[in-house]
């Protein structure tokens, strides 16, 4: 029992210790490199608290994803690393009513974790009763996208919403590092068949374990991506228009299954027979275009053809 | 104390430093950066407190999950518009131009 | 069979998703008759919702076929269902301004239009806190994407800071919704209302304040107000006119809702606060855009200060007057007449190709339709009668005084007057203004975009005129 | 009945916790580099122990994927550090006044 509460812990400091280091180390690689640690203790936190859909899905966008785009953007920024602030006393002296709130804040907030009522609506047991109706015996999977799928049929919409943001800022022209270095595409020769393996097999996990079409697309679009470091790619990467049809089809079946639903009574409203099948079909299509999606949100940027606002694809 | 209110705990400071960051700091991707810490401390309050008595909940575990997509895309978006300011103007801030903006109507 | 699928609940949601996906397919500059034809029918779902919810006062739709807690539940009722109406009745006529505005550019206006719809379509919808945070976050980045729409460099940096703004106020409601998960174990609206007594815990206590400020950052009350003039006097006239007139209300939607349901147990003592911060909004937005030198960023201005009136009626909840109703007409009001006054704004900035209010000096005898228009939403916006905006304030300084908020009702007035001078300063100028060296260039403008703008400020007007049937849907609404 | 999992995973944790450390201290960027790759394998040894503690086995799948991933932000690192394009010569000038015991 000691040994968990030390472990517990001492992970608690060590995830509090990066962020605060995320945000107070001067110089802003070193920042992104401590964000990237603290997604890999938050896939342990979040493993310690039984919570593996969602250690999976922060492996693989944090470590990923997220610290890759974000690396991306710094060599953007062709200037000097360190952030400008040195004064750093003086500035947190004058913002000191902001700091005070959030001090206020986090007080509240703790004191109120110390004197929580019981929850009068027994949830967990609900899910539990309706899972066999679901089509899947994975509670999450349940959840996501029978019992809540409609915030997942938004949330995909969020996705794809970003993605024309995302156009709508406009793409840089040119192209971000090249690589001479043997070792990556090496790596990516073996790690991409493998990824996508991982993927493929986590879309099937899905339906009766921890897994699923966000998380599988993710690991996709980690392989996409490493596929670009490595520069094996450049034959096959694909242009904007076919990016745009697969990402759109995708969220198209979601929406269309959804509406298709409305025949038998409501929104989304699985029939218990063929619920299963059809969550599995929803979850293959958003598997290929929530990882074009997520890969397009680095790729688009890397891509030769673009300026900045207003761009267009050679294919149009 | 259950690891679930632990966290709980750990997520409400998280929580509290990322607001911080995304409001006082001036480097946009620093922001973006404190914008994560903040996501990533609310699910925790979010999981963490459902979880408190030791049982795991499906419910909030699916919501955060959606949580993280759509801070993903969010930070996509960000990313995509600190880039572009950066290209128009050279800087990595919002300071020096958005405060003579709001001031000149 | 036919019955479930004409649901036009459902179809006011999917429709725009469908649209916008569509559009972005086909891509930029691309999907303006998709999209205009899906408005249109979304215009028709609203008025079949609209004659659906009158009678019943409440249309459900289980999503799924859940129950709560399990499943997500989407409720209409008088209040969303005006709700919707405004933002179809409004957003039609942007989008054909928009179509005449924009051309066939580089834009993603259209497939960025259709989620944001379907956005505020669904957060009007939704009886679920952690669904209403995805339609938020879905409203959020719409309205960024659109900002940025255009593409000068300011608006990239008020775009940046909108986001920032817009992702913080989400923050804030869903650490809400997670507090009040914790407590309850539920996010329906309906269930909560219920659990939640007057004697809340601290977390709740928390919840709220967590949940209100986020709600007060994405409505920019006062002084939470600093990303708005930038973002909406920045952006194209059509996107200014959507976010002014849609966007800034659904999150006040939200707060209406949280207040007056699973919060009204607790939060009625301090409903002092957010009318104190409306009324600094009236003040300091008047004062602001009477300062103001570009015409856009004035009307942009404009809007901070009406968004004032709205939270004024929180402290009139529970007094016996029709605080609702006041409310619900001062928002359609302002979100048609702010449409109509950007839209017009959008033209005259056009015309002459200056972004200055000195500018527009003589543009009467020129642009007669435009400036019209811009008179009519005036008037409105001042609360001149007949207009919307005169009603909704008549009543609202009305209900004030009955209830001994004086402070209220000279407030409202000091605000018509600070509108009066920020509009006549324009009026005055097109009508009476120097300007014969100017009378050279003048860009053609086409008689679309005038006739709508036109057409938005008379409703505006109109809406003065024939107030009941809005009334009447609101009869069954809590509050 | 006391089992050696969860010992072995605070001990794991701990060297984390110094490998930590390393990582902030520095004093050159391959340190940093170097630190954070040994997280990804230890993070993996950790969940790898927590998937028997706690009798989960989607905890593997977990290790799986973080195994796969963590060196993809390592490489995105190491190009952007030490990525030999003309153009990222000037900022490497800059970073050598930082990390100048490397290379």
């Amino acid at each position: 029992m000691t040994t968990a509460l030390a472990f517990e812990a001492l992970l608690a400091l060590l995830l509090l210790w990066s962020a605060w280091q995320t945000l107070a180390t001067p110089q802003m690689d070193r920042a992104v490199i401590m964000f990237i640690v603290f997604g890999l203790l938050l896939t342990l936190v979040w493993s310690r608290l039984q919570a593996p859909d969602i250690a999976l899905a922060e492996a693989a966008l944090g470590a990923g994803l997220t610290g890759t785009l974000l690396l991306d953007a710094l060599t953007a920024f062709r200037q000097p690393n360190r952030s400008a602030k040195h004064g750093r006393v003086l500035a947190a002296f004058r913002r000191f009513p902001a700091l005070l709130a959030l001090l206020l804040l986090a007080a509240a907030l703790l004191t109120s974790l110390t004197r929580l009522p019981l929850p009068a609506v027994d949830l967990p047991a609900a899910v539990a009763g309706q899972l066999g109706s679901s089509g899947v015996s994975h509670p999450v999977t349940a959840v996501l996208l029978n019992f809540r799928g409609y915030d997942t049929l938004l949330e995909v919409a969020v996705l794809l919403l970003a993605l024309t943001g995302i156009l709508a800022v406009g793409l840089p022209a040119e192209r971000p590092l090249l690589s001479l270095n043997q070792l990556v595409p090496t790596l990516a020769r073996s790690a991409v068949p493998l990824m996508v393996l991982a993927a493929f097999y986590l879309l099937w996990a899905g339906a009766h374990r921890p897994g699923g079409a966000f998380q599988a697309a993710a690991v996709l679009a980690a392989a996409a991506v490493l596929l670009n470091l490595s520069q094996l790619q450049s034959r096959w990467l694909p242009t904007q228009h076919w990016i745009r049809l697969v990402v759109g089809a995708g969220l198209l079946l979601f929406v269309g299954i959804a509406a298709a639903l409305l025949a038998g009574g409501g929104l989304l409203r699985f029939p218990p027979g063929q619920a299963g099948l059809l969550i599995l079909l929803i979850e293959s299509g958003l598997t290929v275009s929530l990882a074009v999606n997520l890969a397009a949100f680095y790729l688009l940027r890397t891509s030769s053809s673009g300026q900045w606002a207003g761009q267009e694809d050679s294919h149009e | 104390m259950s690891s679930g209110l632990l966290f709980a705990a750990v997520g409400c400071l998280l929580l509290v430093l990322g607001v911080g960051g995304v409001l006082l700091l001036d480097h946009l991707v620093r922001r973006i950066l404190a914008f994560n810490l903040m996501g990533s401390g609310i699910f925790l309050v979010l999981v963490g407190l459902a979880q408190r008595s030791g049982r795991i909940d499906p419910v909030p575990q699916a919501m955060v999950l959606t949580g993280i997509v759509v801070s993903v895309a969010a930070t996509a978006l960000a990313l995509a518009l600190a880039r572009r300011r950066y290209a128009d103007s050279g800087s990595t801030t919002l300071q020096d131009k958005a405060r003579r903006e709001d001031r000149h109507d | 069979m036919i019955e479930h699928l004409s649901t036009p609940l459902v179809w006011l949601i999917l429709l725009p998703l469908v649209w916008a996906t569509l559009a972005f397919c086909l891509g930029p500059g691309r999907g303006a008759l998709l999209g205009l034809s899906g408005l249109g029918l979304q215009l028709l779902c609203a008025i079949l919702l609209a004659v659906e919810v009158a009678p019943k006062q409440t249309v459900t739709h289980l999503v799924g076929g859940w129950q709560e807690p399990l499943g997500i539940l989407l409720v209409a009722d008088g209040l969303s269902v005006t709700m919707l109406l405004l933002t179809q009745a409004v957003s039609l006529p942007v989008a054909l301004y928009a179509y005449s505005y924009l051309k066939q550019g580089q834009h993603w206006f259209w497939p960025l239009t259709g989620f944001l719809l379907a956005g505020i379509n669904g957060l009007y919808l939704s009886g679920d806190l952690f669904n209403l945070y995805v339609t938020l976050e879905l409203i959020g980045l719409a309205a960024v994407g659109l900002v940025v729409t255009g593409g000068a460099a300011g608006q990239v940096t008020a775009a940046m800071r909108y986001l920032l703004a817009s992702l913080v106020g989400s923050g804030g409601f869903l650490l809400g919704v997670a507090l009040l998960y914790g407590c309850f174990g539920t996010v329906s609206i309906r269930l909560l209302t219920s659990l939640i007594g007057s004697q809340a815990p601290l977390a709740v206590w928390l919840a709220a304040a967590v949940m209100v400020a986020g709600l007060l950052l994405k409505t920019a009350l006062f002084p939470f107000h600093f990303w708005l003039p930038p973002a909406h006097g920045g952006a194209p006239a059509p996107i200014s006119a959507l976010l002014s007139a849609l966007v800034v209300k659904a999150s006040f939607y939200v707060l209406l809702r949280l207040w007056l349901g699973p919060f009204a147990g607790f939060v009625s003592p301090l409903a002092w606060l957010p009318a104190l911060l409306g009324s600094l909004a009236i003040l300091w937005g008047g004062c602001q855009a009477i300062r103001a030198e570009r015409l856009k960023m004035m009307v942009a201005y404009s809007t901070v200060a009406q968004l004032g009136y709205l939270v004024l009626i929180f402290p009139l909840f529970g007094t016996g007057s029709h605080a609702m109703q006041i409310g619900l007409l001062q928002a359609t009001a302002h979100g048609l007449a702010k449409a109509g006054m950007f839209l017009a704004a959008g033209t005259l900035v056009k015309a002459s190709g200056s972004e200055l209010i000195d500018g527009i000096a003589t543009m009467a005898g020129r642009l007669p339709v435009t400036l019209f228009a811009f008179g009519l939403s005036g008037v409105s916006l001042m609360g001149l009668p007949p207009s919307g905006g005169f009603l909704a304030k008549y009543m609202l300084i009305d209900a004030a005084l009955a209830v001994g908020h004086i402070w209220i009702a000279v407030i409202v007035v000091t605000g018509g007057l600070l509108a009066s001078i920020y509009v006549f300063r324009v009026l005055r100028l097109a009508f009476l203004g120097p300007g014969d060296e100017r009378q050279v260039a003048l860009q053609p403008v086409s008689a679309v975009m005038e006739w709508t703008a036109f057409m938005l400020a008379v409703s505006a007007i109109v809406l003065g005129l024939a107030a009941m049937p809005l009334f009447r849907l609101l009869e069954g609404v809590a509050g | 009945m006391k089992s050696l999992e969860l010992p072995l995973a605070l001990f794991l944790l701990i060297n984390l916790a110094a490998a930590l450390i390393r990582a902030t201290r520095g004093p050159t960027a391959a340190d940093r580099m170097l630190a954070a790759l040994l997280f990804g394998s230890t993070g993996v040894g950790i969940l790898v122990l927590l998937a028997f503690v706690q009798r989960s086995f989607a905890l593997i799948d977990v290790a799986l994927t973080l195994a796969l991933l963590a060196a993809i932000s390592g490489i995105a690192f190491a190009q952007r550090t030490w990525g030999l394009t003309g153009r990222s010569r000037q900022r490497r000038a800059v970073e050598r006044e930082d990390d100048h015991a490397f290379r």
